[in-house]
């Protein structure tokens, strides 16, 4: 009946093909799904051993989490991480108090505000931002954010470690988070559906009431996952933060001219050992590092839950 | 009468003699009545605030960069009526449409010559504030687009822009603009839910309230069913219906049908023309030109 | 509107534009400060030379002396040899201390034709002595003594104007020199950090890509799906340090198979991979998921295989994606440096091989940084060359994706 | 909730305006009977006057079904309802007609130069006939099935006493030389009430297919058939 | 490129049935004529044999036009041709159901004990009747208005030569007592003429109707006026 | 007749004896006769593969998740004809639509039980190939979607992914194609044009010239014109009208009057259930069903 010639043969062979093509695919998820859990067992497992009897040199996990003190060159050495924590957060929290608020209007600006030449023009302004490797800002910040902070601390009359200093990192980390907070704001806010700002405006809303009232609130979700991935980018962010953070050895830093450590910059520290517990060390500290991170990520949804009130879900 | 297909080009300039224009100009020899400068600038005497149209729109062209997307069309609204704009995909209906709020404005390139009067006023003129305007006119969209807050929010959208913030009149106003828009029912127990949440034909419901609540006298809806089914679409009708005694309304609409059952004139539009306008009954019955009647009935050529 | 409205909209809008405008300025001051610490130390030379300063130790064939004209453009302050055709000058280097650089070497000099006199299977080798080269001592034939003298540092002359006049005056014939190379280049690192994007690209764009199908194109959409989508997630979360404490353990008894005892660009290569893996994944999927349903609903429904549609339909529609996606990959291979501390090693090695250890440009500018003395000219260079690289990458990306939202318009 | 309120607003309103029409037929058959019986001119030229109107009536209710149809494009039931309607106004304004032209009958019967009185059996007839008429109408009023059939039995009685009448009457002619004008007359009205009789007849058929959405055929046909050999007999 | 061409072709179709339909009648109105002149019985009785057909054929167009409103749902010319058939048919099964009578008339005529000659006007009646269909059914056909316009003057003619052929027929009543039952026979066929020849014209009606747009009620006025000033006099 | 709309709990099970289901069988005790296991594995006795009808859908429930969307539905769709599925959203036309072809496969957590049989093969039994069946029912989809190809290359995609590449052998089933989608005038001099180029009514005939190439038996279509201008949907309908002579076609659509339209008979879903299934005439001239006369005019409850 039909006049297609149309060989079975090639149906059997299209199948095969099929499925191993299938299974191929499904080979590659799985090795990339596998990656995180390889990350935890292997960190994971590398950063407890120091803890376990048994261990040479094996340190207290009460005293690595409670205390304030960080002296590998003490002997025995004395490990605590409570004020890296604490350190860590203020200044990743500091940059956030910084750059969102600055983000989302710069978002705003270039997606709504902005004449039209301009608009491409602050964009790239953002996206080479972006683009500029982590090292980078931290030769910046060494060379010129330091100098900065010692002339601010002279005006204070304080004194700084060569500018190295929680405030350095403060502003440090905030310009780097910056065009990862604005970039997705940038896309949320772009992704409003344009009738809802046509509605606003047919309602006799001025452009900027309409800006403000309906296209930040229909775009909150994007701009508070901007901020999420902001957070863990200060948190995680190592090398630039090394250079200008001074490693101070103890206790919570509260003065923003005082020098401060930091998760990372503790692990990039002492860099020559490659055994041994000041190695081993580090992997302790990454697991606390991914710890604080995820708590951070849940308590932020949470304040998204108790302030968006409507939500978009 | 009340529409004028045919180009006019007297009529912009002034028919009568500026001495003329009024029984009570008492001083026709008044300095400023003989500068040439002041005569070009004058309204156009023939404007009637109390005529029984909302908008009179005269010679009106309209460019999209090159493109002349509208050409010399000139069409009344009448008050508390429904005027249909029908007419194939890209002929303009939404072009025009977009002309009664100006919201072509927000489109570049876009040149508008001839005149739209609402009520006398020319509403392209310097003093007219284009906000007040837009709280004048009502627009309702394609898609239902509630702003993504409560429904009471949504309601009180326009109000609040207005600066008012007395939570006690915002309560009535959002009231009283649910129930024109048949919502109230339906919604009074949910006010502080997400407006997100309704279904299509509810959201579209909400999206008149918004509108009705700032107490326009025009509603221009622009294919405000094609989103839903044919159940809220029906809905949507029967309140477009109750709320012609209150409100003008204008609406453009891809389906035949529907300008049929709801409207009370109809206007045919292709490439740009105004090719028909009339009483809706006669539009579907006997209408005049052959263009008209074979869109109507679905055959083209 | 009111005028309080009004005044409203406006405090509103001057307030975007000052936010905007500090971006801007933080920008600019990057730019200014990167380049007016590193555009003069950026040259040919820094960019191809080895990082480590190298000495070297030479023989002239025919040191007999000639006689040479000073050629005019010589500066007044470069001492010039009539005899053996080439100029000195006198210099100071950042730490202060004193050398002699050689700015010119006329075309027959005895400079000309050397060859390695050092112990080593290069000796004998030739060499070719170029300008800027810090001379520390010569070898001449005292003509005083009657045997083999050094001038220069080496031997009681501490300028240019006093070595020449030693070697004219009391020599008969230059035997040798002894040399360093100017060092502080990026050749070793650059040359690693492209081996390291090669390697990269080879390990992770199939694997990334066929994952990014699988999860869009294959995956049944149950609980074992979404664990694999939110696991490839929570990896795009992990800092890149994190990734560096795994290269070292995990990946490094894969590199071990390899019979790779040292961290190594392999490792680091690996490492980068699993850290694109998220970065590859959504990039592709964003193609895929720009690429309409429909298009996949009318293939199957035309009697399609799922491997048909993937290959004739979904992949080529998705290709500019996935060239974003390698830009980008790039981009950030280019630019990290934490991961790379842990698994390639701070040591700028200037002859990289893929089994032992180096820098990556990254990674060299965090070495001269920790050092003793931060090398701020250095960095500040280096940090020009990434920067630039990584400008024309994500410059080339956004050309591509709005040629693609064109694309998908009409 | 209901929807379409509009539509069913105007059906409701086509068939107020139905059953006003209806209503005039009716009174018009009425005062024509009235007119017959008392053979009062005055009543009869005002039944003439009044067709106009009914006339008027139909052409308005023909465009708004039209309309209806039109703008509305109704399906189903309403549309059977519509097209009912279109139908059997028709068969009312043929009513009103034959009422007319019983009533100008009646005006030259009244010219006759003798004295003559109505047969029992016109009276009857025209009782009949409208009583037949308002069963027809109830039947559209109350969408009742079982009328609208006991409506169509009714014109079988109509047509046995027309036919009775019209033997009598050429009986009667061929008997009374000095009334033939009158007799002939009053076979005519005769006549013309038993077609309203089948008009009425039919607007009962018109309710079954709003109904049923089926033409009543097999009473139509039953009907007919019973006419077909007893008529002309 | 025309479009709708599914529709186009339905009410191609049904043109032609109601052409055909028109035809039938034309053809019954023809044969009873036939039959009265020559008072044949057969012929009288196959007109009404074939009136099932007609009504059958009406009810199968009233069935096509309501399916075709429901399905196709026209407007404007489309509509009105829908509806203006719609009506017409009506008219068209009253014309045969007139031509039925004439032929029960013509079998009752046959029974005669006296010979009798048909009047000559009511062959011409007759005639005209024949020809006022026709030319209905041509202006339906050429979708021609001045043709229509034509018919509706045409029945005027018929009208006027009823009027002469009742006072002919009272007349001759009173005079021939013997032919009575025969007369009035008479009297009644020429009355059914007349009713066709008004529902030729209402067929003219709907043509002008479906062409305008509007119901010719000028022409119907101006015919009422006439017939009511007129008739019964 | 052809739909049985009555829930008949008995219709999987075999209805008449094993002995008595044909005169021909002559043996009656046969073992095989005897095994239950083989009884329940029977094809249904009933199915005849000469029946006027392309499938038969019997007690047919469709689950996504816990979500009941079809419930025992029991239909027949008539060879050469067009069956339109209508019903409010959500009412599981486009479900039992995409039954046909199984694309309800590529959903996940889909369930099936009941049958349906394809001129008396169950389509869901092992040894049929889905990918054969879906060359055999084509599907054309709601909006226009031509691969971002040729016109030609669109056209030929179905017959190259069977291994067919010689290209003589495309060009003329191509044309063809073309030709019976009413496509070829407009498209011939462009084959080679990016079928993108094309509007969105030529569009939606590549898409059923994409179909017809391969010959199907069957063509489904999921609200067709709902992305078209009236033209565009009139054009489309004419040439459904003009297929219907070649291929069987079910169509879902949201548009009464164009069920009324275009389709011979007339199925109307409502919850998941087939409330009604008849001649499109009947369906909307005396609907059985009240929920259906509602639903057709338009009102609802
Ligand atoms: N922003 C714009 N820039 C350029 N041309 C435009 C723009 N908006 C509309 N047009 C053109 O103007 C013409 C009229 O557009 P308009 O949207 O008014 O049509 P429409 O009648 O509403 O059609 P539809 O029924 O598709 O909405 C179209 O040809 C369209 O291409
Ligand atoms: N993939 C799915 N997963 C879960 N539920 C689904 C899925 N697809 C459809 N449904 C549900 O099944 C029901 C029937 O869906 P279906 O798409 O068949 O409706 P429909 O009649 O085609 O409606 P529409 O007219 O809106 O296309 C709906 O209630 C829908 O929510
Ligand atoms: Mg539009
Ligand atoms: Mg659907
Ligand atoms: O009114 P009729 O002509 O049908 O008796």
């Amino acid at each position: 009946m039909r006049t297609l010639p149309i060989h079975p043969g090639y149906q059997r062979r299209k199948k095969i093909i099929d499925l191993i093509a299938r299974a191929i695919f499904l080979l590659a998820g799985l090795i990339a799904a596998a990656m995180i859990v390889l990350i935890f067992v292997f960190v994971a497992g590398r950063g407890i051993q120091v803890f376990m009897p048994g261990y040479e040199g094996r340190q207290d996990l009460g005293t690595f989490l409670t205390g304030m003190r960080w002296r590998p060159d003490l002997t025995p050495p004395v490990y605590s991480v409570l004020f890296i924590i604490i350190n860590t957060i203020t200044t990743a929290l500091g940059a956030a108090i910084l750059s969102f608020p600055l983000s989302v209007l710069t978002a705003l600006f270039i997606v709504k505000v902005a004449p039209k030449g301009l608009r491409v023009f602050f964009t790239t302004v953002v996206e080479i931002l972006a683009a500029i490797p982590s090292v980078v800002y931290g030769v910046f910040a060494a060379g010129s954010i330091t100098t900065l902070v010692s002339k601010l601390a002279g005006m204070f009359g304080q004194s700084t470690y060569g500018g190295s200093s929680m405030l350095a990192v403060i502003i440090l980390l905030a310009i780097m988070i910056f065009p990862t907070i604005t970039s997705l704001s940038i896309v949320s806010i772009a992704s409003v559906d344009r009738n809802l700002e046509l509605g606003s405006l047919a309602l006799g809303a001025s452009r900027m009431e309409t800006n403000f009232k309906v296209i930040l609130t229909s775009a909150k979700s994007g701009i508070f996952a901007g901020l999420i991935l902001g957070l863990g980018r200060a948190f995680g962010e190592a090398t630039a933060v090394t250079m200008v953070a001074g490693n101070k050895l103890f206790g919570p830093t509260f003065n923003l001219f005082d020098t401060t450590r930091t998760l990372t910059t503790t692990m990039l520290s002492g860099l020559s050992e490659t055994s041994g517990v000041d190695y081993d060390i580090r992997f302790s500290i990454g697991v606390v590092l991914m710890v604080v991170i995820l708590l951070t990520n849940l308590a932020i949804r949470l304040v998204k839950k108790s302030i968006g009130g409507v939500t978009n879900e | 009468m009340d529409a004028r297909m045919t180009t006019d080009p007297m009529i912009e300039s002034p028919q009568t003699e500026p001495q003329a224009s009024s029984e009570l100009d008492v001083k026709p020899e008044t300095p400023e009545e003989t500068k040439p400068a002041k005569q070009v600038r004058m309204p156009d005497p023939k404007l009637d605030p109390n005529s029984p149209n909302v908008f009179e729109v005269r010679d009106l062209n309209l460019y999209y960069e090159k493109f002349h997307a509208l050409k010399n069309v000139t069409i009344d609204i009448p008050k508390n009526h429904v005027t249909a704009f029908i007419g194939p995909s890209g002929c303009g209906k939404s072009t025009l449409l977009r002309c009664f709020n100006r919201m072509n404005d927000l489109i570049d390139g876009v040149r508008i010559d001839g005149s739209i009067t609402m009520e006398g006023q020319d509403i392209h003129s310097k003093d007219l504030d284009v906000v007040n305007l837009r709280t004048e006119v009502g627009m309702v969209f394609q898609a239902p687009n509630p702003f993504p807050m409560s429904i009471f929010d949504n309601v009180a959208y326009g109000l609040r822009c207005q600066g008012i913030r007395d939570m006690k009149k915002l309560r009535v106003v959002v009231e009283d603009s649910l129930r024109k828009a048949a919502l109230w029912e339906e919604a009074k127990d949910h006010l502080h839910r997400n407006a997100l949440k309704l279904s299509g034909g509810q959201q579209q419901r909400l999206c008149i309230a918004r509108a009705i609540a700032l107490e326009p006298k025009v509603i221009l809806m622009d294919e405000p069913t094609s989103a839903l089914d044919p159940i809220a679409t029906a809905h949507i009708e029967d309140l477009i219906e109750e709320l012609k005694k209150l409100y003008t309304i204008i609406i453009v609409t891809h389906s035949m049908n529907q300008a049929a059952r709801i409207s009370d004139k109809t206007a045919f539009f292709l490439l740009g023309d105004l090719v028909e306008v009339g009483d809706t009954s006669e539009v579907f019955h006997v209408p005049r030109d052959k263009r008209t009647e074979d869109y109507i009935s679905g055959k083209f050529g | 509107m009111n005028k309080r409205r009004k005044f409203a909209d406006d405090v509103r809008t001057v307030v975007t534009w000052l936010s905007t405008s500090i971006s801007v300025i933080v920008l600019a001051a990057i730019f200014v400060f990167v380049f007016s610490r590193g555009w003069n130390t950026l040259s040919w030379d820094v960019l191809m030379s080895d990082y480590h300063p190298e000495n070297m130790l030479v023989e002239f064939s025919d040191g007999t002396p000639g006689h040479f004209e000073r050629p005019a453009d010589l500066d007044d302050a470069d001492v010039f040899s009539e005899k053996y055709g080439f100029a000195l000058r006198d210099e100071i280097d950042h730490r202060k201390q004193h050398l002699m650089v050689l700015t010119y070497i006329a075309d027959d000099s005895p400079l000309r034709d050397a060859v390695f006199a050092g112990s080593g299977p290069r000796k004998g080798d030739k060499i070719t002595v170029m300008e800027d080269m810090q001379i520390r001592r010569f070898d001449y034939m005292s003509e005083a003594r009657g045997r083999k003298s050094p001038a220069g540092f080496m031997g009681n002359q501490k300028t240019a104007d006093e070595t020449i006049e030693r070697i004219e005056t009391d020599g008969s014939a230059l035997i040798g020199m002894f040399y360093q190379s100017t060092g502080g280049g990026m050749r070793g690192s650059l040359v690693a950090t492209l081996m390291l994007i090669g390697l990269t690209l080879v390990i992770a764009l199939p694997i990334g890509i066929a994952a990014a199908v699988y999860l869009h194109e294959l995956a049944p959409k149950n609980k074992f799906t979404s664990v694999i989508r939110s696991f490839i997630e929570m990896l795009s979360g992990v800092p890149s340090i994190v990734f560096g404490l795994m290269g070292m353990t995990m990946l490094f008894s894969v590199t071990a198979l390899f019979g790779i005892t040292t961290q190594s660009i392999l490792l680091g290569a690996l490492t980068l991979s699993v850290i694109l893996f998220p970065v590859i994944i959504r990039q592709t999927e964003e193609a895929l998921i720009v690429v309409p349903d429909g298009l996949r609903m009318a293939s199957l429904s035309l009697g399609s295989s799922h491997t048909q549609m993937i290959f004739k339909v979904i992949l080529p529609n998705a290709l500019p994606g996935i060239l974003t996606a390698t830009l980008l990959s790039i981009s950030r291979i280019i630019g990290e440096s934490a991961a790379l501390i842990y698994t390639m090693g701070v040591a700028i090695n200037d002859h990289p091989e893929i089994g032992r250890s180096g820098t990556s440009l990254a990674v060299q500018i965090w070495t001269v940084m920790t050092g003793e003395q931060p090398n701020f000219e250095l960095a500040s260079a280096i940090s020009i060359v990434i920067l630039i690289m990584v400008l024309v990458l994500n410059l080339t990306v956004k050309g591509i994706s709005s040629r693609l939202n064109r694309k998908w318009r009409t | 909730m209901a929807v379409r309120i509009e539509f069913q607003r105007e059906l409701q309103a086509l068939h107020e305006q139905i059953i006003r029409m209806g209503a005039a037929v009716e009174q018009a058959i009425g005062l024509a009977v009235e007119a017959l019986i008392n053979l009062d001119v005055e009543l009869a030229q005002k039944v003439i006057d009044g067709d106009d109107v009914i006339d008027e009536m139909e052409r308005e209710i023909d465009r708004n079904c039209v309309r209806l149809i039109a703008l509305q494009q109704p399906v189903a039931r309403d549309l059977r309802d519509v097209t009912a309607n279109l139908k059997l106004i028709t068969d009312l304004e043929r009513i009103a007609d034959h009422a007319t032209d019983i009533c100008q009958a009646v005006k030259t019967l009244v010219k006759a130069p003798y004295e003559f009185s109505i047969p029992h059996d016109v009276v009857v007839l025209a009782d009949m006939t409208r009583r037949i008429i308002k069963a027809a109408l109830d039947s559209y009023v109350n969408r009742d099935k079982q009328q609208a059939e006991e409506t169509i039995r009714m014109d079988r009685q109509i047509d046995k006493l027309y036919r009775q009448l019209k033997r009598y009457f050429v009986h009667q002619i061929a008997i009374d030389r000095d009334n033939v004008p009158q007799l002939v007359d009053l076979l005519l009205i005769a006549k013309h009430f038993e077609r309203a009789g089948d008009h009425a007849q039919n607007v009962a058929e018109w309710v079954i297919y709003f109904i049923e959405g089926r033409h009543a055929i097999y009473e139509e046909e039953e009907a007919k058939n019973a006419k077909k050999t007893d008529s002309h007999r």
